[in-house]
């Protein structure tokens, strides 16, 4: 397993004990803690740099202006769009889905036509096409998960039979956050394409884990979160094909997006800063350029390998217990770096209370994901998801507290 | 461990894994639902008004071991109690699980004083409370932990 | 005037050389600098607390739902709303205001309608009302501002003209970032509240500047940002009267903000989570609340007093200078702390790239007001904006920069 | 100032005072206009096209000194080109502005190698430029110097 040495001391949140224990924090599907180079680049910042941009010609504004716009060419090259203007800045995943559904949707989605979606999608990618297709008339569908336990990831046949030439636009989760299913991005954008339908892609548990690259995905947009990848909260990405953006109208309006400005009437720039209207948030973006570089020098490839094993090894410990059911791919199955799981008689809730009490950190819900608990016969699951500070004896200790738990319930 | 022990008494487990009046009552004339939206914890509340007294009450749903044993313990003590009374109740039920002080008379109810030191998990306690009163109410909205907040 | 000792050792950024200078910072308009505690206040974050918010049960998820939470309370309490439910965070002004320009504007503007703003509104509270009015059929109108140089402020008789029952929302700043007018925002609430009209007060450059009471302003709506009041970039308010925010529908869709969610629909959870789709900017709003706590601590009545003094003496030393034009209040009106002005001859820019040179930063430009410049004849302004750490001193320098850049052009 | 004083050199700090070619030309018959958003500078580009040379240009707009003397020595020297050459010397100031190295052969466009000093400022120097090409291509929409990036 790849490791790198020390690189827990990068992360000071993680030196702490919660309830008299060491920290074991496994809730970074959530979000990720964040690396001190992450950390002073927001103090640095602030501390030397600190101004406005682009509309500035003084020393700090400049400097604000170069972090800024070099944060753009920073994120462009870590997910290899061919043009930093591809590149906007948005508060996160779902604000970059909520600006391709409004935007594109309004300007393209008539009665007759099928947003398709599909059937792990998080609520973040699922409600704002919803409601997309609500407003323009056209018919909301998705692609099913094959197996009760989801195992099978979703319903290739299907996804065939669904995409007709209707479907204008098809949105997917390039890796679950609730199965850790690890979707085939580049065949779906391949197959829409060839019926003609727009691809959105929900990266927000991909870009920060693994090696990612929107040319090869062949992707239209691709949403996606700092927070998620060692960034600050506050700051994400929509990334958009030129040449659709360009034809596109802003979502917000304001400072910094237009041409010109009469009381009557206004003209928008070009893509990025048509797609950013007031002041954005210089200090996360740039911030989040750091984050880039801490990912690439550790390798994201190496990441990927990292996360994935510790998920295989967490899948055969928690497979041994008492009642438990494993959602999402089958143990040996590729899977990203978390693992879901529900107990027979005892609730997600209790089991997170309960191990928190042994400072070990996770995630019991419905993650976002009704639907599918729904599809699955679920409420809620347990969720420990894995980054690249975690290791394999922290994941012994998750599985001495989940035997301690279901002791105490008396189901074991 | 002794924050724990206090949120889960014995109480609590015993409701939870034995919960009394579960299921849908055949002869209610109220019903209300809840749902705890940032966790998936549902409760459904049926009861039977006689007049103004509730003469039978049941809950089904699903949830965490605590909201499960509240609302279990809460249909015992409903049952039989008029619209004003079960108000009375909740007040005292809401002031224990978020102060933690024991209720005066000697009551089953005292269990969740425990819940008080965990601030997210009052909603869970609270939830089954909610959708009675709102059935009580006759309210057609479903109740939510989140539209009344603690 | 009100002065408070080491205050500039409060703010790390100020104690650097520009060109060889000491740093003069005179660009408060645009974005103020942040004191060390609002510096702190993130790093503290991410070296402890860092999680997600609301879905989460274990020890750091609910240090974080209790930090993100109480700083809706401690801006709650800033600006003096009934209730924190009314405090929505969102990245800054310019969303803020398109939020209610969106959701409001969609559900409640028809043809025929009159959609009302001013003749000194920043582009960010201009362009998403003319969007709205355009989108709606309504008709976008403007009260005129007084005088050749705009020194008279609003023309208050035109309001009364304007003010109609047709007038659905009136929407104004509380304070012009180019002139300096204060508006009186209270005695326009109560104009527009008796024709029955929603009020939309762009607070940008007013709530880290003085005392705020949302309720005896008496409006519906407010916006402000957080990187203009000493807290960081990419956070700000939406402040919106409960009444309200609970009949308007969601503007963007998605995880947090939902109650239930099937393949087909969603209902939502009330206000303040039904504005917040997503993952917030928690650090941010975290910081947020430790610069209400900085400014609280200085007192705002101060602040007020202090850049008011400071705008009147630059007034004055400004004003003998040869073929200077200030805009704006005239000498002892009152005015916020900023003063814009225009040289026969010599422009905005080539006046900030010399200014810089001496250490001082300045804006120059149209400061998103284009119609407004075009109203006063102008193309551009040099504006120098005040804050709590600037000092009469600072304002010399500016002045002796001035005479050196006139006489470089040879007009003086 | 060393840099300053690079960047207002005679040449510029003349053309500002003095601009060539300034108004509009009543023989036009290509027309743009070229906004710097970020400013609020504006530049229209007025020229007679006699075949493929251009037989007269004038310019219009307000600006800073950088902008306005950078038009009026573009006149001056677009004067008589073809829209072949015309490139080709903006090719030259481009660079000129951008590496601040001066031309081989002398001419005044080399003032404008201080420019490159102040990244901010290539958007003033060169809007007056984007507007002439803009006009020679008889191209309809604006041209501003944000959608022809630097
Ligand atoms: C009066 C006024 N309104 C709105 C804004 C926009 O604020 P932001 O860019 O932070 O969204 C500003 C600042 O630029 C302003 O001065
Ligand atoms: C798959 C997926 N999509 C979307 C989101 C939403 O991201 P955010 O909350 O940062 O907008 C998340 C994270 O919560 C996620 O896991």
């Amino acid at each position: 397993m790849p490791t790198w040495p020390n690189v827990r001391a990068d992360f000071p949140v993680l030196h702490q004990q919660v309830n008299g224990k060491p920290l074991v924090y496994l809730d970074n599907g959530a979000t990720s803690q964040k690396p001190r180079s992450v950390i002073d680049a927001l103090v640095h910042y602030y501390e030397r740099d600190n101004s406005n941009v682009h509309r500035g010609l003084h020393t700090l504004s400049m400097r604000a202006t170069d972090g800024y716009e070099g944060a753009r060419t920073r994120v462009a090259r870590f997910i290899n769009a061919a043009d930093p203007a591809e590149i906007i800045f948005t508060r996160g995943t779902t604000e970059g889905i909520n600006v391709v559904a409004r935007s594109w949707g309004h300007a393209h989605l008539k009665p007759g036509d099928i947003v398709l979606a599909t059937g792990m999608e998080h609520h973040s990618n699922l409600v704002p096409w919803q409601q997309a297709a609500r407003a323009s008339g056209a018919t909301f569908k998705f692609v099913p998960v094959l197996g009760a336990d989801a195992e099978g990831g979703l319903d290739l046949a299907a996804l065939d039979q669904l995409l007709t030439p209707q479907v204008k636009v098809f949105a997917f989760t390039h890796i679950s956050n609730t199965l850790g299913t690890i979707n085939p991005a580049a065949e779906f954008c391949r197959r829409a394409r060839a019926v003609g339908a727009v691809t959105v892609i929900d990266a927000a548990q991909s870009v920060g884990h693994g090696p990612l690259d929107v040319q090869a995905l062949g992707c239209d947009f691709l949403a996606f979160s700092g927070h998620k990848m060692c960034g600050p909260t506050g700051i994400g990405v929509l990334y958009g094909r030129r040449a659709l953006l360009d034809k596109l109208a802003p979502d917000e309006t304001g400072g910094g997006m237009v041409v010109s400005v009469t009381y009557e009437a206004a003209t928008w720039k070009p893509a990025p800063e048509r797609f950013e209207a007031g002041t954005p948030n210089v200090a996360d973006a740039i911030a989040l350029g750091a984050a880039c570089d801490y990912l690439d020098a550790l390798g994201r490839d190496q990441i990927a390998a990292h996360d994935a094993l510790l998920a295989q090894y967490a899948m055969e410990q928690l497979s041994v217990l008492p009642g438990i059911r494993i959602i999402g791919p089958r143990v040996g199955a590729p899977r990203s770096g978390l693992v879901s799981f529900a107990f027979e008689g005892v609730h997600a809730h209790d089991i997170v209370t309960f191990a928190d009490e042994d400072g070990v950190a996770l995630r019991g819900g419905h993650h976002c994901n009704q639907p599918l608990m729904r599809h699955l016969g679920l409420t809620s699951t347990t969720r420990a998801s894995f980054y690249l500070y975690n290791t394999e004896q922290e994941i012994d200790v998750l599985v001495a507290s989940m035997r301690r738990i279901l002791k105490f319930f008396g189901t074991a | 461990m002794s924050d724990l022990a206090d949120l889960y008494q014995q109480v609590i487990l015993d409701h939870n894994r034995r919960p009394r009046n579960r299921g849908k009552l055949p002869t209610a004339n109220r019903v209300a639902h809840g749902d705890n939206p940032s966790c998936g914890d549902q409760c459904s509340v049926y009861l039977r008004l006689d007049g103004d007294r509730i003469g039978d009450i049941s809950f089904d749903g699903s949830g965490c071991a605590i909201s499960q044993a509240s609302a279990s313990l809460m249909t015992v003590q409903l049952k039989g109690k008029t619209a004003a009374e079960a108000e009375k109740l909740y007040q005292q039920f809401h002031d224990i699980v978020t102060t933690g002080k024991e209720p005066e008379e000697i009551s089953d109810i005292g269990a969740f004083a425990g819940v008080h030191a965990f601030p997210a998990r009052i909603k869970c306690a609270t939830l089954g409370w909610h959708a009675a009163l709102n059935a009580l109410k006759g309210d057609p909205v479903p109740a939510t932990t989140e539209t009344h907040k603690d």
